[in-house]
């Protein structure tokens, strides 16, 4: 086993099922020859030819709408948008056809596509290269969503992805994507795509995050077991759909919840989980459900993204209070 | 600045039949007496159907409804000319291409009847389901095309759209797309002139529609899309130089939207009435029974048979759509995903538990 | 006063503001001599001009971003999108440049346009035309979202909308356009837009709805008088910014919460407002808050989109499991 | 089909300097000497600036940047044909237009610098600010041009894209608009041959990119865009046209994007170098100068003084970003609303609270 960082573990899991399916290919912008801004496909044309791994023309709603059609046809193509800036476009063909071509057609037709991107702020990008859509995708019926907080996962979801019978929305935290390496198996092996990690446990709260903001919060919950305070920390990593069973079971035992994540906080996607919480395990909470959230703010340039994104101390002083029951 | 000026293409309207159904050219090879006569019975199916599918909308038996009163050359014409193995992308007014595909006539009173099973064509199962949203089908023709070409499949894809849905950013990506990567795709911009309520000038200030392809490299034709034989012979070709692997090409129809644009609409507010009574001068159903008659090989009793066959096919349709039992609350649920994700399997319960007691049959 | 319908009163609330401030424009698809497909602008081409009234090309995205560009210069366009299964394109341009112009040149540059759109199911249309997006323009920082639920409010909001100084985005639910009609005066009054209004004052829980789920809502709330439960009614109305501190003291009174919305459930905004009160009104809850949403499923054809949209019957079940605490 | 086929239109580049600085056409009357010498400094400002910023990015001092080497003519050849009241929608690769417009060396700085400080221009004030999302900014131009014609203020609206850029809807989409609105807009694409690493050769299978107009009936031109006359002189006439209210021009300009994408971007992993070299023979500042000083309006020693003069105004302009002190946490809320609305007033709070103690300048 190789040490990998998470953009090599992407390149990994593409390269793995390229070899092994041919009906997987590559489109995207700057994708062959480039191998992509972040390198993520690296390789893959000169491995894998240019009809396989497509260099296409600058335009986000025509690519989704391209693997739309080419999945409908059996292939399975993994789209790459540059960054979540520009996902945008994808959108309508994301929410009118790709998460319902299978329903609209009761069967008939599939839709086994991937839409990669790189998301998330943190690496001083410039404008518009640091947002966190997840929520707008996590509410179109029919999709997935998944969102690696490390190599070994992005290898694992990644490749599940591929293997899904249906459309997977895949973001990959850019301030991850060099910032460690980790051991990754070069065996094929998936990852359940409904399943979230229980990345640390814990007993006295349950912190929930996804993506880059794992590192925060793992760092907060270091930082607070120097305090005295153990908590448990979930990785949700397959936002939708959310197994939302693990979160309760650890609410139910630590009877107090942070939800952090690096999107805004209005209608994010830590609503969804604190509303969960609130139908379902009401009775179980010994203290308010707090969301640690960048502000509803646009994203800053980079000058102030360390001031947008949710901090150490931020989630540390959420879990303070919670600690209180306040 | 003139000399350095783009020059407006000089693009001519192919047409073999005159509004009155004389020849202006000889027919092509391609295009047989018995060839038109299966074309001219399409046709009349679809008129037909549209005529009862209105009558069923006016009489609350069937949601909104497009017809294609009109404009059948168009869809009969373009799908006459494909293999049984290409593919269809339509958009929401192309039933008379889908027909000639093999969809029947129960399966579109469904769709517009509001149940997603019509969708699930018996026939032509590769077909895209009709387009809503405008102009998103062309990228999924692109798409298709592409995995045809990749995997070496002999199939080309045939996708249709209105003249208003050109103006849209969706049409051009794919387009320019399909110029770069040479796929196998046949363009048919269906211009009936009008986008509801908004005419062709007020949708672009090019003189034609198809210079579109201009901007990207792809081979840009106009013909009478009135003519049938004009529109069969035209994608006859385009389909076979797809499949030479020759790349694709853009081929206005040029025709005219004889109805309303849907049943929710009301064209009197927005058309001048005298220029649909010009424009029914023009109809592709008499214009070619005109040339048919002439020739010797279609008759009044010919006619008179042929509209009773119709009449009946689309009856039994109707009976067997009005048979069709309504989908349970499951319905929602059990075509999302290829398996119900645990997380949304309690809510297909709470819908069973919610669903009214069963109603009737549909319309 | 005359009595109007919503569609009427959203047409004259045009009218009126046209009349004051001659930087108003209208553009959308079948707007001028057809008055749109929902009648919406019926007459106003006639009245101001095709240079006000403009009939665009069929180009959403291109609506958009002529709006904001129109807006820069100091116009006040209100764009019509058909209906909400088409409003997607759009998001790129709100997102990326109408929430964000003014923040981007630190106030140099404005975008005081809205965006009105006839939104939601229950009218038997064709696919496509019954979409509830309102969640996805609710998470974009720098946006407005209004829902009217009567004609006296879309009036009040329409006008407020097009008076404010950055953009709204303006859903006006399709199945109330010919509901019924109330009095409507022709004040030129606005609504305030960052409001929730209390429709109906209850003690033993609090439904919290918008938009046509109105409807239901006080037709539950009836049925539950008859059952003797007595129940607050708040009609959100400006989902973002959202008055939350209305929704607060309601249920800090009636210690229970159900939240009804035609979308579907997961990551709607009826997660937002959830979330919400179990950070902030934890203690005061009797029990779990409840969401009453469309199932996480693709809005069916119309003969099953009764059975999508929550019914009387749904609503009315969770109030009584919340009356019982669980 | 050949007879009926779209013609690829025969558009001339339009060029009055060769790479050699030779005129191959008389210099257009609205050339002067005068005008070629700002011509020239504007040009140099903008390399020299260039320079300077790729330094700063490399030392860590300044973000990623996206330099215009190679492409000085586009930029200042249009910005110097436009009135100071019309209006600018430039890409992310424009500061050589803008410099022209007034925007300040240390405003692009901190634009870059990540600080939204850098596109509140104190000159130019209806510019919109650079635009990343590529082709968003042109329907803002039509949209801004429509205004103008609305209010009949004597604007006029110059917008830029790239060659990757035309095969993206929003760009169609309002070009389509522009034509049929006939609104005063000028649109200038800089086809420097490559959108990141995609060569112009798969973005689009159209000759040129000037023919995109015919599309829309939108008139199209292509220039030398590294003979900064030819740039001006057309861009004025189209600016001209669009003032009389003849409507839009879309120019192509070719030049060709000597560096790196981006500092983010390694071009050697896609680009043949003897590709680029080959290009420095045909750049429009050398080009120029070789004119300028064969018509003995130019020598050694205007150049040395230019170069110093542009040193001083980039060391100074670095010196003010520099010393720019970071904004506060409060800028995040300020600009949102034109009120932070209550709603998110407690969430300023929050960011003030936590908000690191203040650092130093930017850099
Ligand atoms: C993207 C999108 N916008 C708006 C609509 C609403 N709409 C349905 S058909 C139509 C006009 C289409 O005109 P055209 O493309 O000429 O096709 P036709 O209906 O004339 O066949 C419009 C605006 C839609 N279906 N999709
Ligand atoms: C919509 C969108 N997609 C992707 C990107 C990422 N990106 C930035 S520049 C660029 C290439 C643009 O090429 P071109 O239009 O030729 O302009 P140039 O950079 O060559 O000036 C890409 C893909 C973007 N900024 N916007
Ligand atoms: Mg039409
Ligand atoms: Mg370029």
């Amino acid at each position: 086993m190789a040490e990998l960082s998470l953009v090599e573990a992407v390149n990994r899991a593409l390269a793995c099922e390229m070899a092994i399916d041919e009906s997987v290919l590559l489109i995207g912008e700057d994708i062959g020859a480039n191998g992509g801004v972040f390198r993520a496909t690296n390789g893959l044309q000169a491995r894998f030819g240019k009809d396989r791994v497509v260099d296409t023309p600058l335009a986000e709603g025509g690519i989704a709408g391209v693997a739309v059609g080419m999945a409908a046809m059996g292939l399975k193509p993994v789209a790459e948008i540059q960054f979540t800036g520009f996902i945008y476009p994808t959108i309508d063909q994301m929410i009118n056809h790709a998460s319902r071509l299978r329903n609209r057609t009761r069967g008939r037709l599939t839709c086994p596509m991937v839409l990669r991107s790189p998301y998330g702020a943190g690496i001083h990008a410039p404008e518009h290269h640091s947002e966190s859509p997840e929520a707008l995708f996590a509410h179109m019926p029919g999709l997935r969503v998944v969102i690696p907080s490390s190599p070994a996962r992005a290898y694992g979801l990644l490749l599940a992805a591929m293997r899904d019978p249906d459309p997977v929305v895949f973001l990959e935290p850019t301030r991850l994507y060099r910032l460690f390496k980790q051991e990754v198996a070069d065996d094929g092996e998936s990852l359940p795509l409904d399943a979230c990690f229980v990345s640390r446990e814990g007993k006295d709260a349950t912190l929930v995050a996804w993506g880059a903001m794992m590192q925060e919060t793992l760092a907060a919950a270091d930082a607070l077991e120097r305090e005295g305070v153990d908590v448990e920390v979930i990785d949700v990593a397959t936002i939708k759909p959310l197994d939302v069973e693990t979160i309760l079971r650890s609410v139910e035992k630590t009877g107090r919840c942070v939800i952090i994540h690096e999107a805004p906080r209005t209608a994010g996607f830590g609503a969804e989980i604190a509303a969960e919480i609130a139908e379902r395990a009401l009775f179980s909470l010994l203290a308010p459900v707090k969301r640690v959230a960048a502000y509803d703010v646009v994203v800053p340039l980079y000058r102030l993204e360390r001031q947008y994104i949710p901090s150490l101390d931020r989630i540390a002083d959420a879990v303070r209070s919670v600690m209180e029951g306040s | 600045m003139g000399i350095h000026t783009s020059v407006e293409p000089d693009i001519a309207t192919i047409r073999f039949l005159t509004p009155e159904g004389v020849l202006c050219r000889p027919m092509p090879p391609s295009v047989s007496d018995e060839l038109l006569l299966s074309l001219y019975r399409s046709m009349t199916r679809t008129r037909t159907f549209d005529g009862k599918a209105i009558a069923l909308q006016r009489t609350g038996q069937l949601g909104t409804f497009a017809s294609a009163l009109g404009q059948e050359a168009v869809g009969v014409g373009a799908a006459a000319a494909m293999a049984a193995r290409d593919v269809l992308a339509p958009s929401y007014r192309d039933h008379g291409a889908q027909f000639v595909r093999g969809m029947s006539m129960a399966e579109c009173l469904l769709y517009w009847g509001g149940d997603e099973r019509g969708s699930d064509f018996a026939h032509s199962r590769l077909d895209f389901p009709n387009c809503v949203p405008v102009a998103t089908q062309i990228a999924h023709a692109v798409g298709a095309a592409y995995a045809f070409k990749l995997r070496r499949e002999d199939r080309v894809v045939v996708t249709f759209i209105g003249d208003g849905g050109t103006a849209n950013g969706g049409f051009y990506e794919a387009l320019n797309m399909a110029g770069v990567w040479k796929t196998p795709v046949v363009f048919v911009i269906n211009n009936n002139g009008w986008a509801i309520s908004t005419p062709r000038a007020l949708e672009c200030a090019a003189t034609t529609l198809a210079q579109k392809g201009v901007a990207v490299g792809v081979e840009g034709l106009q013909v009478d899309g009135n003519d049938v034989a004009a529109v069969y012979d035209t994608v006859r070709q385009a389909v076979d130089k797809a499949r030479g692997g020759q790349g694709p090409t853009v081929i206005e129809a040029l025709t005219y939207r004889l109805g309303d644009h849907t049943t929710a609409d009301d064209a009197t507010r927005y058309r001048d009435p005298d220029q649909v009574r010009r424009e029914w001068s023009r109809e592709p159903i008499a214009r070619l029974r005109a040339y048919l008659i002439g020739k010797g090989v279609w008759s009044a009793d010919s006619e008179a048979a042929l509209q009773q066959q119709c009449l009946e096919e689309v009856n039994q349709a109707v009976s067997a759509y009005q048979a069709t039992q309504p989908a349970s609350s499951d319905a929602m649920f059990d075509y999302l995903y290829a398996t119900l994700p645990p997380a949304y399997v309690p809510q297909r319960e709470i819908a069973r538990r919610f669903a009214p007691s069963a109603g009737g049959g549909h319309g």
